[in-house]
This record gives structure tokens, C-alpha cells and sequence, in this order.
């Protein structure tokens, strides 16, 4: 019983992850086109789009890798999802987050990564090829500015937990003002991990015609969209566990997480594209420098 | 008569009637070859008792070998590794000359590593030492004349490990007047505190040789890649662990009782995180799959070294389980890779491509080998990373675990690269032809590949093996407090439950893969060459595979780190001793009366030296 | 400026005398001269090396169908003076054979794909891919005039009913305008 | 079970009402027509609001629209990128060229009829449409998804032969490029 409740709990955890990252990339672009003097699609074109894909009738593919490439994205956003506490102090969905730890996680999410990069790498297309390396290089830049914030967070209250870092919150204050530094280089390295303007490096559809996907159609597109929602919620509560305390409840959570999912929006809206290295030396300039500001800030206090 | 007896016989004479089987035929030898290796090996490990010993008197010097935990975990790794590469080095080695000359030295290491894991004293380690040493050696330079210069750097380097060893050893004798491991260990604190540090990083030298620590690392690329590969597979897996065996030892029997204002663990850590970075950093330009890896496994020993260097207890237990995951993974790549050479004729990333569809259980072991090798989750290699990190965060090494951090990030890339260009892209014709490796080669690579994954849901299995080890060398039990069958815990008490990852991504994987194979009727199979390319399509002798400059962008990022590269100042290094030497010879100019001189020289400057040492 | 393509012409001359007619008369920097085809790389290897023309242009042809020449025009340019130089020269129309220059300029060997495409002209030794544009063309060099464009193209391609009528544009102004059009020019002017 | 022609009407209808409101457009620039693709796309017009976006590959796309004349060493690529398209599929004819030749009725090397060579499923005439008319051929096509009519591809499929046949006629005996269609 207990078995067959935790199991719904995490079905459920992973549908309302799914309708709310969509939900997110929606007004993403609806606040694209206002912002561009458009009207824009309505704030649900992206269900639509997913179960557009689905339905199609064909779908072709270039080999086994390139079949499970959707398979692989969605152990890390799916499995990530269920790894971290959704909302703090509540029995709502508690799914696995007492099982894995915040190193645990960070790896974690890199399994995806590289089953994409060998699915695309499959189809034979160098765009794809090229789009991967864009891509792995980038995150080596962003993960630097990252880690040093966790490890700042880390050794700052002595726990790698993050239903521990929640509670801690609970006493201490919010962690985005207990070590804003850290809040700081963490929101940089959030801008790499969405991917939007100036770094989308790795789709440029004017360079690269899409990077990875551009081979993949139908339903791998589609369960690849719908793995990018739940993975832009995935990051997004992770940020609001890690900085902001969790949330009570799902409107708080909705509205602390779509706080933050406007920063790499309205960031991306304004920019023109990084070449790559620009890109890797931007992470490795000033976020790194907050990063290792907020490592002797947490070490000091 | 005992088990160790009887293995170290078994072994030696396997060596040497294989050798003399060669003469009888091929059949035999090979025969003799992998018999003397399994019936070695289960032996062993049927009847090996941890407190066994055993004494051997050679003219008068007496060798003193017995066995603990330690050095059990260690000849796992090293047995486990041969039964398996010994298995895949027999069609791989197929119709190679001089086959009889090559597995007696194959068996001669295996010995060697034996014997050192073994020995109870400095000498027995020594000898044993420079058998693993020579043998490898002489297989390195197996491959001919190509192969010369390189053996020449690879014997170099390690003749100046040994010398630091031997002299160290002679120290500790001048000391103690015993050369037994165990009275070394009780007795050092006694020692002068100059003595202590010489001590320590002489030996320290010697065996950062064999693991390949910066600014001692230059031998290895070139050596791992020459060497065949069956060999390479043992080479880098067990045979570089015996310099971390060593450097465990060191480490807690005289590093730790060391004054702290040496810096001796910061300072070996440190050198360890660094070529921790430095070779993943060069790994990810090579274009030749054997050196990419072989700068791979620099980059991991790297790891290794910093966690043994850290010595805490879980940092012990990271460097061991990766230890043990190294020899596994990085193993069962080389044998990727041999496997590879062997069907495609190649081991050049940028001419391979597109061998999936050809060698499909080949690239499931090299995909479940770079997932470990990664440290991703949920595979084996992920545990004694996480496991570094925590020691490392928790011991307060806050910018070394950012350095390490960068490394294993950085890995991924090469990861990508070596995966994508022999597996991925496009189909060639000039491979057309290519089949699956024999089952002899398949088999031994597929077994790791499950047992990476088998490890990874329960690494209790691995770890209880550490866990003896660290008891023997004096760490509290470990069970229960760091870890159990399938949980993790660090030093704040927070935990990872293997198994259940395990279990998540099954399930998640699987899921979707039904989803996906449910709507199997309306995907297709195309072949590689019909992609999406602006309409057009690539004719048959044309390939748009991304090979060259495959990483440029993150080669122009970190360019000013690139300026530096060790092997250019030991060239430089080496051209200068050149340069001295050619002068020196001018001094021998075949003159009699210049030589009269120097006698004259000499012994006035001897007589004058002695009359001060003597009259004082 | 007249002055200049004056001296231009006169220095020339005086090297090569197989210059048989030139014309400066252009209210704007051109020149014009022609010369016979075996003297063309001369010619261009001259103005290159001892005058400055540096700059090749453009390499085109003009088809005098009635006379049975093909006309190739190269087309120089001196950054210096900043004067065009046309050197121009006749080929046969059946025969259609000169010399490759593109070692002199080496983008003078898309222009020569192109006119041995379009035109059918061989270049000797002009060593490039054997199409250019068109792929697998198996008909007449499609820009020399006698190639009747329309009834090619009714002959390869479908035509969808309803433009019978359709007609040549010229002869849609020549009746607006009452201009009077050729013989010659109504029978190639596809 | 109501596994009848009731509840296959309903998953229809959803299905293509998705297809209707997401169309996923790869302008295949050719001619004078592929300038008149970023207006439409872009703020004045603004095509993104009934669910038409661009899209980089064939193998993510709806719609293949057609901008212009075409040539016979282009008509090859667009076949091509028509077959590597995921049904179900569409294409847009653009402008007059692609009607009956346009400007180009007597070019030795344009197609004049598209229609005999890709199943067209709407014609946007003028020299050029001007982005509102694209927008409402957009919303006939949109239309004809909604009540099942735009099935190109499958009357594609259904006389491949005689598309073939067209194909290769203003291709030359030898087509190497074009794959087999197969599905």
C-alpha cells in the first residue's frame, strides 16, 4: 500500500512537472513575442506542439542509440525530479529525496546529457556532432561557477542534503541572503543551464539548423520537448529547495520558481548569441570570481 | 608449502613453460598461457587465508611474504584483471611473432605484482618490483623498433623510481637494521625527523613513478599506448595500482606520523589534482583512441592520489573503490579499443567511424565503461567519486575539490569524443566488412561492463572488501558508519541509496523505452547517409562525420593553460644533459699525456680532501 | 582620363602590334581593343605584371550568331588608374578553342567553367569539375543563340494549360510602341 | 471496446486539431518569394499566433513551403527534403512560378508545374503573395487539416509511380540522389 501510494505520488509529481514546465516554456514565449511588438501564440501552444509530434505517423530513426536518446533524457529529468523534496515539510510528494544528495544529483542530471549527445551523435549528421561538442564545452564553463556555489552552501551549514538545507533555511534565513554571493554565481550558471540567449550555442538554428535535434522528429521530438520541461522545472526547484527554502505549498512554489525562471528569460530576450569560447570565458570570469568569493565568505563565517 | 608457494610457483614456472611451449606450438603455449593464469588464480582465491606467510631463503637473504587485506583487495584487481585479459589477449595476440617471449613476460608481471603485494619486507618488495618493472618493460618495447624510444623514457623514469626506492631502503636499514614492513612501521617514529622526510618522499617518488603523478607522468601515455593492448588493459588497470599500493602504504604508516608543517598530503594532493586536470585537459586533444585513454587513465590516477593523499578514512575507502573501478572500467576500455584495432585495422579517431551497427556488444561495454568512467550515476564509478567529494569537502580541501570537480566535468568531453568517432556518425564503406570481435574478446569485455553495473547497485560488495583492508592498516570498521550494502553516507550523515537510483533510472528507462518501442510500427530504420543537410545528400565516398578540430572552441577557451607542457621541459631538460655530455667527451681526447694530467689532478685533490677528513 | 587611356592604348600598340582595332571614344574610364586569341595570355600577363591591372573583372562572351564568332571580352581593372580595359578577341563559332588563363588569375577559372557550360568555349587545360550550374544538361550550350529556349522547355517540362497565348515580351512592346523588330532577331530572340 | 469509427472520429479530431494549430514550417528559400517569409514571421504580421513557427530540419516539419520558382538542380533537393519530412506533410505552393511558371514560362531550366512533382496541398498565387496572403492560404490549409482533406503525402504515396515518373523525366534518366520512398 505504502508501495503503491509512493509510486502514484511520484506519477503525480512528474505530471504536474510536466504540465507546469510546459506551461513555463508557453509564457516564455508569449512574453518573447510582447516583447517584440507581436501577439504571440496563446500561452498553451506548447501542449499542443508536444501532442502534435506525438501523433505523427512516421518517425524515422538512425539506429538504436538515436531510438533511446528520449529514453535517457528522461532518466535525468524524470529521475532528478524525483531525488529532490518538492515542497518542504509537507508528506506531498516526498518521492525519493532522503535517497540521494546534492553531489548525487549533479551528476545525475549529466546522464541525459550524454545519452542526447549519443543519440544525435548517431544520426550521422555533423551538425548534431557539432552542436554536442558546443554543448559538453559550455557546460564545463557553467559547472565551474555552479559547484563553487553548492560547495560555498555546502560547507557553509555542514550538510550535502537538501531536505537538510531547507530546514536549515527554515531557521537561518533564505540562503539567496545568507551567502548572496553564492545565489549570485549560482543564477550565472543558471543562464548555461537553460540554454536561452546569449547561450544557446548548442541549438543555434541559424548556425547549426537546431545542433543536436536536428535529426530527431515526431515522437522523439516530442518526448524530448516534454523531457525539457520537466527539466526546466527539475532546475527550477532546485534553485527554490537550495536559495529560496522551498516552498509550503504548490502556489508558493509556482510563483518563487517562475521568479526565477524569468531571470534566464528576460536575460535571453535582450542578448545576441556567445561564440562558445566566449561563452566558457564568460562563466570562468566573473561568476567564477563570486563563486570563489562565496567559498571564503562561507568559510569565513 | 603453502598457497603462497604454490601461486608464485604456479606463476613463475607458467612463465617459463610457456615460453619453452612456444617451441612445441601455438596451440600449447596459449594453452599453457591461460591455464597457468586460471588455476592460478583459483587457487588463490579458494584457499588464500588473509594471515598466511610464507619464507623463501635465497643464498642467504631471506624473503619474508605473507598476505593481508590489503594486499587481498589488491591481487583481486590484479587476478580478476588477468583471467579476463588473458582470456581477450588470446585472439587478440593471434599470429604476432615472438608470442612465447611475450606471455612469459605477461606472466612474469603478474608475478611481480604478486610478489609485491605479498612481501612482509623491503628487499622481497624490491626484487619483485623490478621484475614488474623489467617485464613490463620488455613488453612495451614488443612492438619494435618504433617502440624504443619510448621504452627508453618508460625504463628512465622508472630506474629513477627504483634508485629513490633503493636508497630509501637502504636508509631505513641504516636505522632500523631490519628491512621487515612491519618493524619500518613500528619503528619510524624513532627515527630522526630528517630521516623521516627523506624517507618518505623518496619512497613517495618511487612509486608516484608507477602511478604516473605530475611531473612523473611523462612515461605513461606514450608506454600505455604501445604496449598491445591486452597488455595495456593490465597495465593501466592493475599494474599503475601498484604505485597506489605503495603509496597507501607510505602514507599510513609514515606520512601520517610526520610533523605537520611538512605539507606533505596538501602537497601531494595537490600534485595529484593537477594531473588530475592537466591530462583529462590533454586527453580531450587527442586524435589516437590508445593515448587518449592512456591519458585518461593518468587523469584518474590522479583522483586516486589525492584521495590516498588526504588519507582520512572515507577518502581512504574513494581512492580504493576507485582503485578497483579504474582497474575495471579503464580495462575493459583498452580492451574497447584493442578490440577495435584488431576488426577495423586502426585505432585513429579521426579515420574510424560508424562501427555501432557492427560491433554492437563492443560498444555496450565501451558505453557502460565511459558511464563509469564519467562518474555518472548509477553505474560504479559514480561511488568512489562521490565519495572523494565528500571526503574532500568535509576535510575542508574547498578549492581542490573545485579543481577535481573541473577534471571529472572536463572528462565527459573526451568521454563524448572517444565514443562518437569509433562508434557513432557516419557508416564508411572501408569498413564495410568490419565484424564483431570473437567471443573470447566480447565475452571478458561484456563481464565487466555487467559487473559495473551489478557494483553500482550494490557497492557493499566492493566495499567490505576495502573495509578489511582499512582495518588492517589500522581505520576503525567502516560498515555501518560510511556505508552499508547499498547506502552511502558522509561525514554530516547524509546518504545515497544505490540501489535505488539503480532501481529509478530502470524504471524510468524502461518506461519510456515501452513508450517508445509501443509506436515501434511507425518509426524506420534510414541509414546514416540520409540525413538532413539542406537537401543534400552525401554520395557514397563522401562522409560528414565532425572528426577534425573536434573540441576548438574549448581549445581557444583555455589556450593560456595549453603554453605549458611537462614533456618540453624534460626535452629541454634532455637536450641540455646532451649538450653537457658532448662536452664532457672532449675531456677523453685519446691524448696519453692530457690523461696523465688528470690522474695528477685527481689524486692531488684526493690527497688534499683526505688529509682534512682525516686530520679532523 | 582621355589623356591616360590614350597613352594606355599607344603603349600597347607599340608592344603588341597584332592589335587590330580599338576604340577610347567612352565618356567614361573603359578601353577597348581587340587582338587575335593565341596573343590573349600575352596580353593579360602584360597589362598584369608591367601596367598594374591587377584586377580581372569579369570573363564574358558575346554570341555574333549571324557571323559564326563567339566574341570573349576580359574585362581588367588598375586600381592605380582606375581605368577598365576590355581586351576582346574572336573565336570560332565551331570550333570554339582558346587558351586557359587562369594561372594568371586564378578566379578566371569560374569564368571559364561558366562560359564552357553556357557557352560550350573549351578552355585547354582548364582543369575544374565538370558541371558547373547545370546538372546533368545533355543538350545545346543553353545561352548560345541558336538554342531555342521555349521549345526546350515545352519539350522537357509540363505545361499547364491556359497560357497558349502566351508571348515574347518583346513583341508585346514592339506593337505597343510601333517598333519595327528584325528578321533575324524575332528568329533567335529566345 | 468502442473501438468503432466513433471513438477513431474523436482521437482524429484531437489529432488534427493539434496538426491544425501547431505547424511546424520549413521555408525552403527559393526565388524571390523567401524574402517575403520574415515579414510574415516577424512582428507586423506575426504568423506565430496561429501556431505556425519555423523550424530548421526537415525531420521537424509540417509544412514545406515552396517560395518561388524552382530549377531542376533545386526541384532534386526539395523532393528530397519533401521525402525526409515526417508524415503527415504539407506543402504550400508560392507564388505564380510555382502555379503555371510565371515569369519564367519559357526557362529552360524552372519547372512551371509543381503540382505534377510534389503533392501540393495549397497554392498562395501573386508575383509575390504578400504576407497577408500567405497568412490566409496558412488558414485554408489549416481548414483542410481540420476536415481530414490536406492528405498530400498519402495521394503522394499512393501514385508514387507516377510522381516518379514526372520526377525523372525533368531529372534525367539518372537520379541517384533521390532515396527510395518506402513508408
Amino acid at each position: 500500500m505504502d508501495f503503491l501510494i509512493k509510486t502514484l505520488g511520484a506519477i503525480a509529481t512528474i505530471i504536474v512537472a510536466f504540465i507546469v514546465g510546459m506551461l513555463y516554456m508557453g509564457i516564455n514565449r508569449k512574453i518573447t513575442a510582447r516583447v517584440q511588438n507581436r501577439v504571440g501564440p496563446p500561452v498553451w501552444q506548447n501542449y499542443i506542439d508536444a501532442l502534435k509530434l506525438v501523433s505523427k505517423k512516421t518517425s524515422v530513426h538512425h539506429g538504436v542509440m538515436q531510438h533511446l536518446a528520449p529514453a535517457f533524457l528522461m532518466i535525468s529529468s524524470m529521475g532528478t525530479l524525483l531525488f529532490i523534496p518538492i515542497l518542504r515539510g509537507q508528506s506531498w510528494f516526498p518521492n525519493l529525496s532522503y535517497h540521494g544528495d546534492l553531489i548525487f544529483i549533479l551528476y545525475f542530471m549529466v546522464l541525459g546529457s550524454l545519452g542526447m549527445a549519443l543519440g544525435a551523435g548517431q544520426t550521422g549528421n555533423p551538425n548534431a556532432a557539432i552542436g554536442i561538442t558546443r554543448g559538453l564545452s559550455q557546460m564545463v564553463g557553467f559547472e565551474i561557477p555552479w559547484v563553487m556555489a553548492l560547495v560555498a552552501m555546502m560547507i557553509q551549514y555542514h550538510t550535502t542534503s537538501i531536505s537538510d538545507l531547507m530546514a536549515i533555511q527554515q531557521q537561518h534565513g533564505w540562503l539567496m541572503f545568507q551567502n548572496p554571493l553564492a545565489f549570485l554565481a549560482a543564477i550565472l550558471a543558471m543562464l548555461g543551464m537553460f540554454r536561452y540567449s546569449p547561450f544557446d550555442i548548442v541549438g543555434a538554428p541559424a548556425e547549426l539548423a537546431s545542433g543536436p535535434i536536428s535529426e530527431f522528429g515526431g515522437k522523439y521530438l516530442g518526448l524530448m520537448m516534454s523531457s525539457g520541461s520537466i527539466f526546466a522545472f527539475t532546475k527550477l526547484t532546485l534553485y527554490v529547495d537550495l536559495f529560496m527554502g522551498g516552498a509550503s505549498n504548490i502556489v508558493v512554489l509556482l510563483i518563487e520558481t517562475f521568479t526565477l525562471y524569468l531571470i534566464p528569460m528576460l536575460y535571453g530576450l535582450v542578448s545576441p548569441r556567445y561564440r562558445t569560447e566566449q561563452a566558457i570565458r564568460y562563466f570562468w570570469g566573473w561568476p567564477t570570481v563570486l563563486g570563489l568569493a562565496a567559498l571564503v565568505y562561507s568559510v569565513v563565517i | 608449502m603453502n598457497i603462497i608457494h604454490i601461486t608464485l610457483g604456479i606463476l613463475l614456472g607458467g612463465a617459463i613453460l610457456t615460453y619453452f611451449a612456444n617451441k612445441i606450438s601455438g596451440v600449447v603455449r596459449d594453452l599453457m598461457f591461460i591455464s597457468t593464469i586460471v588455476v592460478a588464480a583459483a587457487l588463490f582465491f579458494i584457499k588464500m587465508t588473509p594471515d598466511t606467510v610464507a619464507v623463501f631463503n635465497l643464498g642467504g637473504i631471506t624473503l619474508s611474504l605473507g598476505m593481508n587485506h590489503l594486499g587481498l583487495l589488491f591481487s583481486i584487481i590484479i587476478l580478476g584483471l588477468a583471467v579476463l585479459a588473458g582470456f581477450y589477449s588470446l585472439p587478440y595476440m593471434k599470429g604476432k611473432d615472438n608470442l612465447g617471449f611475450f606471455y612469459m613476460n605477461y606472466l612474469l608481471s603478474i608475478f611481480g605484482m604478486m610478489g609485491i603485494v605479498m612481501s612482509k619486507d623491503l628487499v622481497s618488495f624490491f626484487i619483485f618490483w623490478e621484475i614488474m618493472t623489467w617485464s613490463s618493460y620488455l613488453i612495451v618495447v614488443y612492438n619494435g623498433n618504433k617502440a624504443n624510444k619510448i621504452g627508453i623514457k618508460y625504463i628512465l623514469f622508472s630506474a629513477l623510481g627504483a634508485y629513490s626506492m633503493l636508497m630509501a631502503i637502504v636508509m631505513v636499514y641504516s636505522q632500523l637494521h631490519s628491512f621487515s614492513i612491519a618493524d619500518l612501521s613500528a619503528g619510524f617514529t624513532t627515527m630522526p625527523a630528517s630521516y623521516q622526510i627523506t624517507i618518505a618522499l623518496l619512497l613517495i617518488t618511487g612509486f608516484a613513478v608507477k602511478a604516473a603523478m605530475m611531473p612523473l607522468h611523462v612515461w605513461a601515455p606514450d608506454a600505455y599506448s604501445n604496449a598491445p593492448m591486452s597488455y595495456t588493459a593490465m597495465f593501466s588497470g592493475a599494474l599503475s595500482k601498484m604505485g597506489v599500493y605503495g603509496l597507501v602504504i607510505v602514507f599510513v604508516t609514515m606520512v601520517s606520523h610526520l610533523p605537520q608543517n611538512f605539507w606533505v598530503r596538501e602537497t601531494i594532493a595537490w600534485l595529484g589534482a593537477i594531473t588530475a586536470g592537466m591530462a583529462t585537459i590533454y586527453a580531450i586533444f587527442q586524435d589516437d583512441a590508445k593515448k587518449l585513454l592512456a591519458y585518461s587513465s593518468v587523469a584518474q590516477l590522479g583522483y586516486i592520489i589525492t584521495g590516498v593523499a588526504i588519507g582520512t578514512e572515507i577518502s581512504m575507502i574513494a581512492a580504493l573503490m576507485l582503485s578497483i573501478v579504474h582497474g575495471m572500467f579503464k580495462a575493459n576500455f583498452f580492451m574497447v579499443v584493442g578490440a577495435v584495432e584488431r576488426q577495423a585495422g586502426t585505432t585513429d579517431l579521426t579515420v574510424l567511424t560508424g562501427l555501432i551497427r557492427k560491433m554492437p556488444w563492443t560498444f555496450f561495454s565501451a558505453l557502460m565503461s565511459a558511464i563509469a568512467l564519467a562518474g555518472i550515476p548509477p553505474l560504479v564509478g559514480y561511488v568512489g567519486k562521490w565519495m572523494l567529494y565528500e571526503s574532500l569537502i568535509s576535510n575542508g580541501n574547498y578549492i581542490l575539490v573545485i579543481v577535481i570537480f573541473f577534471a571529472s566535468t572536463a572528462g565527459f568531453l573526451y568521454v563524448f569524443k572517444i565514443l562518437y568517432s569509433i562508434f557513432l556518425g557516419q557508416e564508411e564503406p572501408e569498413f564495410e566488412n568490419v565484424k564483431e570481435a570473437p567471443a573470447l574478446m566480447v565475452i571478458p569485455m561484456v563481464i565487466i561492463a555487467l559487473l559495473l553495473g551489478f557494483f553500482g547497485a550494490f557497492p557493499g560488495y566492493l566495499l567490505k572488501y576495502i573495509d578489511n583492508a582499512l582495518v588492517v592498516m589500522g581505520y576503525p570498521v567502516s560498515q555501518g558508519k560510511w556505508w552499508e550494502m547499498t547506502t552511502l553516507f558522509n561525514a554530516w550523515g547524509n546518504k545515497v541509496s544505490t540501489d535505488l537510483i539503480m532501481y529509478t533510472t530502470i524504471t524510468v528507462f524502461v518506461t519510456i523505452a515501452i513508450v517508445l518501442f509501443y509506436r515501434w510500427k511507425n518509426g524506420r530504420y534510414v541509414s546514416t547517409k540520409d540525413i538532413s543537410l539542406s537537401g543534400e545528400m552525401p554520395k557514397e565516398d563522401e562522409n560528414y562525420s565532425f572528426k577534425l578540430d573536434f573540441y576548438k572552441p574549448f581549445e581557444r577557451a583555455i589556450s593560456p593553460l595549453l603554453r605549458y607542457k611537462i614533456s618540453k621541459y624534460y626535452n629541454e631538460f634532455a637536450d641540455g644533459m646532451e649538450a653537457f655530455f658532448d662536452w664532457t667527451r672532449r675531456i677523453y681526447n685519446g691524448n696519453a699525456q692530457t690523461y696523465a694530467i688528470y690522474v695528477i689532478t685527481f689524486l692531488v685533490i684526493l690527497l688534499l680532501i683526505a688529509n682534512n677528513i682525516f686530520t679532523v | 582620363m582621355e589623356e591616360k587611356k590614350a597613352q594606355i592604348l599607344e603603349k600597347l600598340q607599340k608592344v603588341f602590334p597584332e592589335i587590330s582595332e580599338t576604340k577610347n571614344d567612352f565618356p567614361y574610364n573603359r578601353v577597348d581593343l581587340r587582338i587575335e586569341k593565341n596573343k590573349i595570355p600575352a596580353i593579360l600577363f602584360y597589362l598584369k605584371d608591367e601596367m598594374g591591372y591587377k584586377h580581372l573583372v569579369h570573363i564574358t562572351c558575346v554570341d555574333w550568331l549571324e557571323e559564326g564568332k563567339f566574341e570573349v571580352i576580359f574585362i581588367v581593372w588598375s586600381p592605380v588608374d582606375k581605368i577598365k580595359v576590355f581586351v576582346k578577341t574572336f573565336l570560332d563559332r565551331n570550333n570554339p578553342v582558346m587558351d586557359n588563363v587562369d594561372m594568371i588569375w586564378r578566379q578566371a577559372n569560374t569564368y571559364e567553367r561558366e562560359l564552357r557550360e553556357m557557352f560550350g568555349i573549351q578552355f585547354e587545360g582548364l582543369v575544374a569539375p565538370k558541371e558547373f550550374i547545370l546538372e546533368d544538361w545533355d543538350d545545346m550550350p543553353p545561352m548560345r543563340r541558336d538554342f531555342d529556349t521555349e521549345a526546350y522547355a515545352r519539350k522537357r517540362f509540363f505545361a499547364r494549360p491556359g497560357r497558349e497565348d502566351a508571348r515574347d515580351v518583346r513583341q508585346t512592346i514592339a506593337e505597343r510602341t510601333g517598333e519595327e523588330i528584325p528578321d533575324f532577331a524575332k528568329k533567335y530572340s529566345r | 471496446m468502442i473501438n468503432d469509427k466513433n471513438s477513431q472520429k474523436i482521437v482524429d479530431i484531437i489529432q488534427n486539431f493539434a496538426r491544425k494549430h501547431s505547424l511546424f514550417v520549413l521555408a525552403y528559400g527559393t526565388g524571390c518569394g523567401a524574402i517575403e517569409i520574415p515579414p510574415t514571421m516577424t512582428s507586423r504580421y506575426d504568423a506565430e499566433r496561429f501556431g505556425i513557427r519555423g523550424a530548421a530540419t526537415p525531420r521537424q516539419a509540417d509544412v514545406l513551403l515552396i517560395t518561388g520558382y524552382l530549377t531542376t538542380k533545386t526541384v532534386k533537393r526539395v523532393i528530397r527534403v519533401y521525402e525526409q519530412m515526417q508524415d503527415p506533410k504539407y506543402v504550400i505552393g508560392f507564388g505564380s512560378c510555382t502555379i503555371n511558371g510565371g515569369m519564367y514560362w519559357d526557362s529552360y531550366n524552372t519547372i512551371k508545374v509543381l503540382d505534377r512533382y510534389l503533392p501540393v496541398d495549397i497554392y498562395i498565387n501573386g508575383c509575390m503573395p504578400r504576407p497577408e496572403a500567405v497568412i490566409e492560404g496558412f488558414i485554408k490549409l489549416q481548414k483542410k487539416i481540420m476536415e481530414g482533406r490536406a492528405e498530400g503525402a498519402k495521394h503522394y504515396k499512393e501514385n508514387l509511380e507516377w510522381y516518379r515518373a514526372n520526377q525523372k523525366k525533368v531529372l534525367g534518366p539518372t537520379t541517384p540522389h533521390i532515396q527510395e520512398y518506402n513508408w
